[in-house]
């Protein structure tokens, strides 16, 4: 419990020390202007890396720590906060509410590595490092804690907390504001939680026994069991999901927002951000809805199927890295979400492995070509080329993230997409069939990319003269492949404390 | 319908009913301002004569004093104080008019039809404590509605305050 | 005379008559002395509704007529109110019609 | 006896707040008339007194057993409760009033300061009533004042707005009076207790005109509350007055008038039937979807938070609409419900027309594109507006989410989605009009103040009410256990 609060805590103080911290005047800095490693805001990124190493310490006790095969919440807390009356002696407590199982845990994991990463790899424009790292720290918290949280009201709360803060992430970013983007996402995720936050009120709504509204997990997915629920609420929850989630018709803020985010954004963005939609199908839809999940389940592997192949052709078609980079991660959640309606424990699993090394590799990938963006100024397939001469280190990320993108055996794409394949013959064959050519597609445009950019003809002489990844840029790729491989090689340990989760996921075929 | 001139009291009615409606008639009819506000004054003064003749005869007293008095008096002095040429524009079947007319029609047939499709239970003797009244109307004033008393005693201090200050000439206002 | 008869229906009929009458005239009139005195004509037929309930009603009592009295009293106070509002206006614009009081055209 | 000895006896308890806002109005008035001119401030900060000594005495007296007294006035949890709340708010509008007596632009006259006192009696009048000759008095005696107050100006804009309010609020109130004359009419009785006794009897025996009345008594009071079909005047009168008066009627009016149409519609109406509240509810999503595109086309300050108090009516009806599934049992949720949103809705209101006075007073901001004018140093003001502005669209950790959340919760229990649904749906669309001034504000090309605003002194007291709407707003966003601690020890009736 205590490595649980102080993992989820120290971002919050972080980015309230970072807010309470005087700004320092940039008259300072009038002299060195040519200084771009040398800022005048630099102790404040020192600040979220401080605690973004603590959190990532404190994960690895939890992994030692977790107990296997245990389908209870682990390291769980909590405290009431307030009580909305119901009526005369009825209410509806809500209490802040943190804890763990396998199906969190990965997830939340994922979401501090990517966070640890992101204050490493990525520094902003000297001028904006406070703004920049207090919004930061508060999406991180926000995000680990809906990852975390055992309580509706923790979850929702939660939810808004990163959709305020993803806001001004992405509106106060380079020299102008990116309104357009901004408010896209404001919109569309706030659409989003509205549905969710319908579905969940729902949900314990029709839990209610005797005027008790439960809101805890545990409580709601026990009572649940037994008692189906409005169609009407899994639909709306399937909804939000797609909003949240970008998926293809929803999905026009993820690419406006990530075409214009700089790299940190980008990585919160892709990596963490959009994977809190499917969380939240497989938790509530799956967990507490068998029934109708069980019903919806044509509905959800269509769309998913959908997504997986008219996201991979827009990533084929895509003229820079990071539109393709988005519509990757849109191709790769359409397979996550087809392996959930497969409703099997390996397809679960494998949805999960997807969600985790989906979120590994956009982080890879973004972090490379930022790299070269850098240097180039420029992402666009038509500028680059032949990059493998004068940056082979560079290029070796990039190709390796791409194979881990085309799922590759011993990455850990690969046993994602080999149980969800593999679960998806057993329940809906033709629809696997399908997924299986749009993995296809995946490997086809990802290798395309790498050629054109690493490989192909030099362009123009000023290519040849870029300065390779420095030790500082590279060592946090290192550690980001050093995961995929690593959960490629060994996924048993991983799939153990998963696996406990969707043991008491009853509905669940073999 | 035979019962309608039954009694002096009904025939009384319906004369002035037709007097009061006549002159809500000649009210919608009229162009110029100052006739309307006479034809509102005929209509005061029916529905004080309406209110003694259900023997109501505080009530009728105040509406004599306050409509037909005061009020008829004060309309004449803003008429004449404003624009007293003014008339009402002849053709306008401008949105706004349309619209009022609509809702105030259908509000009407509502309210008739409603009333007349309702059974009333009338009594029809009158206990004579609510007649000649004016006693036990001052006995309610100051044990039942007291609280309502004081609060019109302050709304008609704000009015006043309020009234004097947004009509009063300013200095500069004086010199033009 | 103890006993009154009028039929309680024709006096409300009467009563909603004025009222329309009087909605239509706010509602409608452009001179802002007639739209205030048309208020007083709705007023002033919810003050018959009142009497004429408090002597024929299914339960007559007083109520009804000091019901009415407050009625009268407000309305005086709120006429007064818009008188001046229309004199003050009057000075600016050298007009009493509603229509000139909307300078915004949504 | 002394005073205070009276203000603990039997009538102290259900009319003290009154009755010390009314004297101390009239005490007010008279020390007016006797004053030279030069004291400018003087009334003002006596009425300040006035309410404060109301407020101080409402609070003492929050948790007492309801008291009936005079055969009218009434002391229970919703009276007690919204006395506290339109005393404070009226106090938190006095203050920043103060500020704009001493701006030269605005030409108000220090009679204005007993006149609030006056409204805010009537407002009182309103919410402790159980009599509808009471309640209509009270409602009038707040109009009435309010639409001097509007006028009192006397600029252009002052004088139009007063007028429609008056004309239009006239015709509410004759459509409640109508109304109320009918109930009358059938029961021999005013009072709402003994009416609520009768109801049913009265619905078994001419249910059409019960029907009637209620529809007349809700068009009336439609009016007062500017809900849709009936909005037209919001937009003029809250342009012409000056901001502490649009201030009012967003906020005191406004609620002393939710908690009187609470009120009636429960005592009259529930008793006889539940059929009558659907015109509630439809009225409720109409106001909602209606304000909140109006707002969508509004470019001027004034008239966007003008459209957007007539949506946030809307949402404010819900709780009203509800009662048509409520159960004795659940009351305490509808008043509850209605009562939080009432509390973080008019804080915000108030801490919104704070800043709109200053920025008015010293930059003559009227549109929304006029913001981008905000010198570069106004970095608290503007997050002070920005979040009020979230405020009103419902964003986490504002009183307005929990507020909305809330009135979701509420929608739920009773049974009654499709009003949750639609307040959820219509929030996301506001989001995009609230965020438009944001946007201006922030937008990149601030300059330095170079003292081209105009040259007025320090307002301190409106930034007093500015930091103190923030500081509660955040709070109940953040924690609104406190106020719903405190309600739920509360007897509502």
């Amino acid at each position: 419990m205590a490595f649980l609060l102080l993992a989820l805590i120290t971002p919050l103080v972080a980015s309230l020390l970072v807010w309470l911290l005087p700004a320092s005047s940039p008259s300072n800095n009038v002299q060195g202007l040519k200084q771009p490693h040398r800022s005048h805001e630099d102790h404040f990124i020192w600040i979220g890396r401080v605690a973004m190493s603590i959190s990532f310490l404190c994960m690895f006790v939890l992994w030692i720590k977790m107990r296997l095969l245990s389908d209870v919440y682990q390291f769980a807390f909590s405290f009431r906060w307030f009580q909305f009356s119901l009526g005369f002696h009825q209410h509806w407590t809500l209490r802040i509410a943190y804890g763990l199982d396998g199906l969190s845990l990965p997830l939340f994991s994922l979401a501090v590595l990517l966070g640890w990463i992101i204050f490493f790899a990525v520094r902003p424009p000297g001028e904006q490092i406070r703004v920049y790292t207090g919004w930061m720290l508060l999406a991180l918290f926000a995000v680990m804690s809906s990852f975390a949280a055992i309580d509706l009201l923790t979850f929702i709360l939660s939810m808004e907390l990163t959709l305020l803060a993803g806001f001004f992430l992405i509106l106060r970013q380079g020299k102008e504001q990116h309104w357009d983007a901004a408010l896209q996402f404001l919109l569309y995720r706030g659409l989003a939680s509205v549905f969710i936050i319908l579905a969940l009120l729902g949900l314990a709504a029709a839990a209610s026994r005797g005027g008790l509204w439960p809101a805890s997990y545990a409580v709601l997915s026990a009572v649940l069991f037994h008692h189906s629920v409005p169609h009407i609420v899994f639909l709306a929850l399937f909804i939000g999901v797609l909003l949240e989630e970008a998926f293809v018709p929803l999905h026009s803020w993820f690419p406006n927002a990530m075409q214009d985010a700089g790299a940190g954004v980008a990585v919160l963005l892709a990596g963490i951000l959009t994977k809190t939609g499917l969380y939240a199908l497989i938790r509530f839809g799956v967990g507490m809805m068998p029934q109708d999940a069980n019903d919806y389940r044509l509905l959800i592997a269509t769309v998913g199927i959908i997504n997986l192949l008219y996201a991979a052709f827009a990533a084929w078609s895509a003229k820079d890295w990071r539109r393709l980079i988005s519509f990757s991660s849109i191709s790769h959640m359409g397979l996550a979400l087809f392996a959930v309606a497969t409703l099997r424990q390996t397809g679960m699993l494998g949805a999960l492995f997807l969600l985790v090394s989906s979120g590994l590799v956009s982080a890879l990938f973004l972090l490379t070509s930022e790299g070269m963006f850098k240097r180039l100024h420029s992402l666009e397939f038509s500028r680059l080329g032949g990059l493998s001469k004068s940056m082979p280190i560079a290029s070796g990320f990039l190709l390796f993230a791409a194979l881990g993108s085309l799922g590759l055996p011993l990455t850990s794409s690969f046993v994602g997409e080999f149980q969800s394949i593999f679960s998806g013959f057993a329940v809906l064959p033709g629809f696997a069939f399908v997924a299986l050519l749009g993995l296809l597609l995946s490997a086809i445009y990802s290798l395309n990319a790498i050629r054109k950019t690493t490989f192909g003809p030099v362009l123009d002489s000023t290519l040849m003269q870029l300065a390779d990844l420095r030790w500082l840029e590279s060592w946090p790729l290192a550690v980001l492949s050093l995961f995929l491989l690593l959960l490629g090689i060994l996924p048993n340990p991983f799939a153990q404390v998963a696996l406990s989760a969707f043991h008491h996921l009853r509905a669940l075929g073999g | 319908m035979v019962h309608f001139f039954s009694h002096g009291d009904s025939l009384a009615f319906y004369v002035l009913a037709l007097i009061i409606l006549l002159s809500a008639m000649l009210f919608l009819q009229f162009r110029k301002v100052i006739y309307m506000a006479l034809a509102m004054g005929a209509i005061f003064v029916g529905c004080a004569a309406l209110f003694l003749l259900l023997g109501a005869v505080f009530v009728g007293i105040a509406q004599v004093m306050i409509y037909a008095g005061a009020i008829t008096i004060l309309m004449m002095f803003a008429i004449m104080l404003t624009n007293h040429e003014a008339t009402e524009s002849v053709s306008a079947f401008g949105i706004r008019k349309g619209l009022a007319a609509l809702g105030a029609f259908l509000l009407a047939v509502i309210l008739l039809f409603t009333i007349r499709a309702t059974h009333w239970r009338q009594s029809l003797v009158v206990n004579t404590d609510t007649q000649h009244n004016v006693d036990k109307i001052g006995f309610m004033l100051f044990r039942q509605y007291t609280i309502p008393f004081e609060l019109v005693s302050l709304l008609l201090l704000a009015a006043l305050v309020g009234a004097v200050w947004i009509a009063r000439q300013t200095k500069e206002e004086k010199q033009d | 005379m103890t006993t009154v008869h009028i039929p309680l229906p024709s006096v409300l009929a009467l009563a909603a008559i004025l009222f329309c009458i009087g909605l239509y005239g706010a509602l409608s009139k452009r001179s802002l002395i007639i739209v205030l005195v048309s208020l007083e004509l709705m007023l002033s037929s919810v003050n018959i509704n009142l009497v004429a309930f408090s002597q024929l009603g299914a339960f007559p009592n007083l109520r009804g007529q000091v019901f009415s009295l407050f009625t009268i009293t407000v309305a005086a106070a709120e006429i007064a109110v818009g008188f001046a509002i229309v004199l003050a206006f009057f000075r600016f614009r050298k007009s009493a019609d509603a229509d000139d009081a909307n300078s915004q055209k949504r | 006896m002394s005073l205070y000895s009276l203000l603990h006896a039997h009538l102290g308890l259900t009319m003290g707040p009154l009755s010390i806002v009314a004297i101390s109005a009239v005490l007010v008035m008279l020390i007016e008339l006797l004053l030279p001119t030069r004291f400018l401030q003087l009334p003002v900060w006596l009425s300040l007194l006035g309410l404060l000594v109301a407020l101080v005495d409402a609070f003492i007296h929050l948790s007492q057993v309801p008291q009936y007294s005079l055969h009218t006035l009434v002391s229970d949890g919703l009276a007690s409760i919204l006395t506290c709340l339109i005393l404070l708010l009226s106090l938190l509008l006095l203050l920043f009033h103060v500020d704009e007596l001493k701006s030269q632009t605005n030409q108000f006259p220090r009679e204005g300061a007993y006149l609030f006192l006056f409204a805010t009696a009537g407002a009182l009048a309103m919410v402790t009533a159980v009599d509808l000759v009471t309640l209509y008095v009270g409602l009038e005696l707040l109009s009435v004042s309010s639409y001097i107050l509007v006028a009192m100006t006397r600029k252009r804009l002052a004088l139009e707005g007063g007028m429609k309010y008056l004309v239009l609020g006239g015709v509410g109130s004759a459509l409640f009076l109508y109304g109320a004359s009918f109930i009358y009419g059938m029961t021999g009785q005013t009072n709402l207790y003994t009416i609520a006794r009768m109801s049913h009897q009265l619905w078994l025996l001419n249910p059409a005109i019960v029907v009637l009345s209620f529809l007349l008594m809700l068009c009336g009071l439609g009016v007062k509350l500017s809900l849709v079909p009936f909005h037209y005047w919001t937009p003029d009168a809250y342009e012409g007055a000056s901001a502490s008066v649009a201030g009012f009627l967003a906020s005191v009016s406004k609620s002393a008038t939710f908690a009187m149409t609470l009120r009636v519609l429960l005592y009259l109406f529930l008793g006889s039937t539940h059929d009558v509240f659907p015109y509630v509810a439809a009225m409720a999503a109409l106001t909602m979807v209606a304000g909140n595109l109006l707002a969508l086309g509004q470019n001027k300050l004034r008239r966007l938070l003008a459209v957007s108090s007539v949506a946030q009516a809307g949402y404010l009806l819900i709780p009203i609409a509800l009662l048509a599934q409520a159960t004795p049992n659940t009351w305490p949720l509808v008043y509850n419900s209605l009562v939080f949103y009432l509390v973080s809705y008019s804080i915000v209101t108030i801490g919104a027309f704070a800043v709109l006075s200053i920025l008015e007073q010293r930059y003559e901001v009227q549109e929304i594109a006029d913001l981008s004018r905000l010198p570069r140093q106004y970095r608290w003001l503007r997050a002070a507006f920005a979040c009020f502005l979230l405020g009103f669209a419902g964003m986490p950790l504002t009183s307005g989410f929990m507020g909305k959340l809330y009135l979701l919760i509420a929608a739920l229990r009773l049974h009654e989605l499709w009003l949750g649904v639609l307040l959820f749906a219509v929030s996301v669309i506001s989001f995009y009009y609230y965020l438009k001034p944001i946007r201006t504000m922030y937008q990149k090309q601030l300059f330095t103040d170079n003292g081209e605003g105009q040259a007025v002194s320090r307002q301190t007291a409106t930034q007093t009410v500015i930091a103190f709407c923030v500081l509660v707003t955040l709070l109940l966003g953040v924690w609104p256990g406190i106020l719903l601690q405190a309600f739920s020890h509360v007897q509502w009736y």
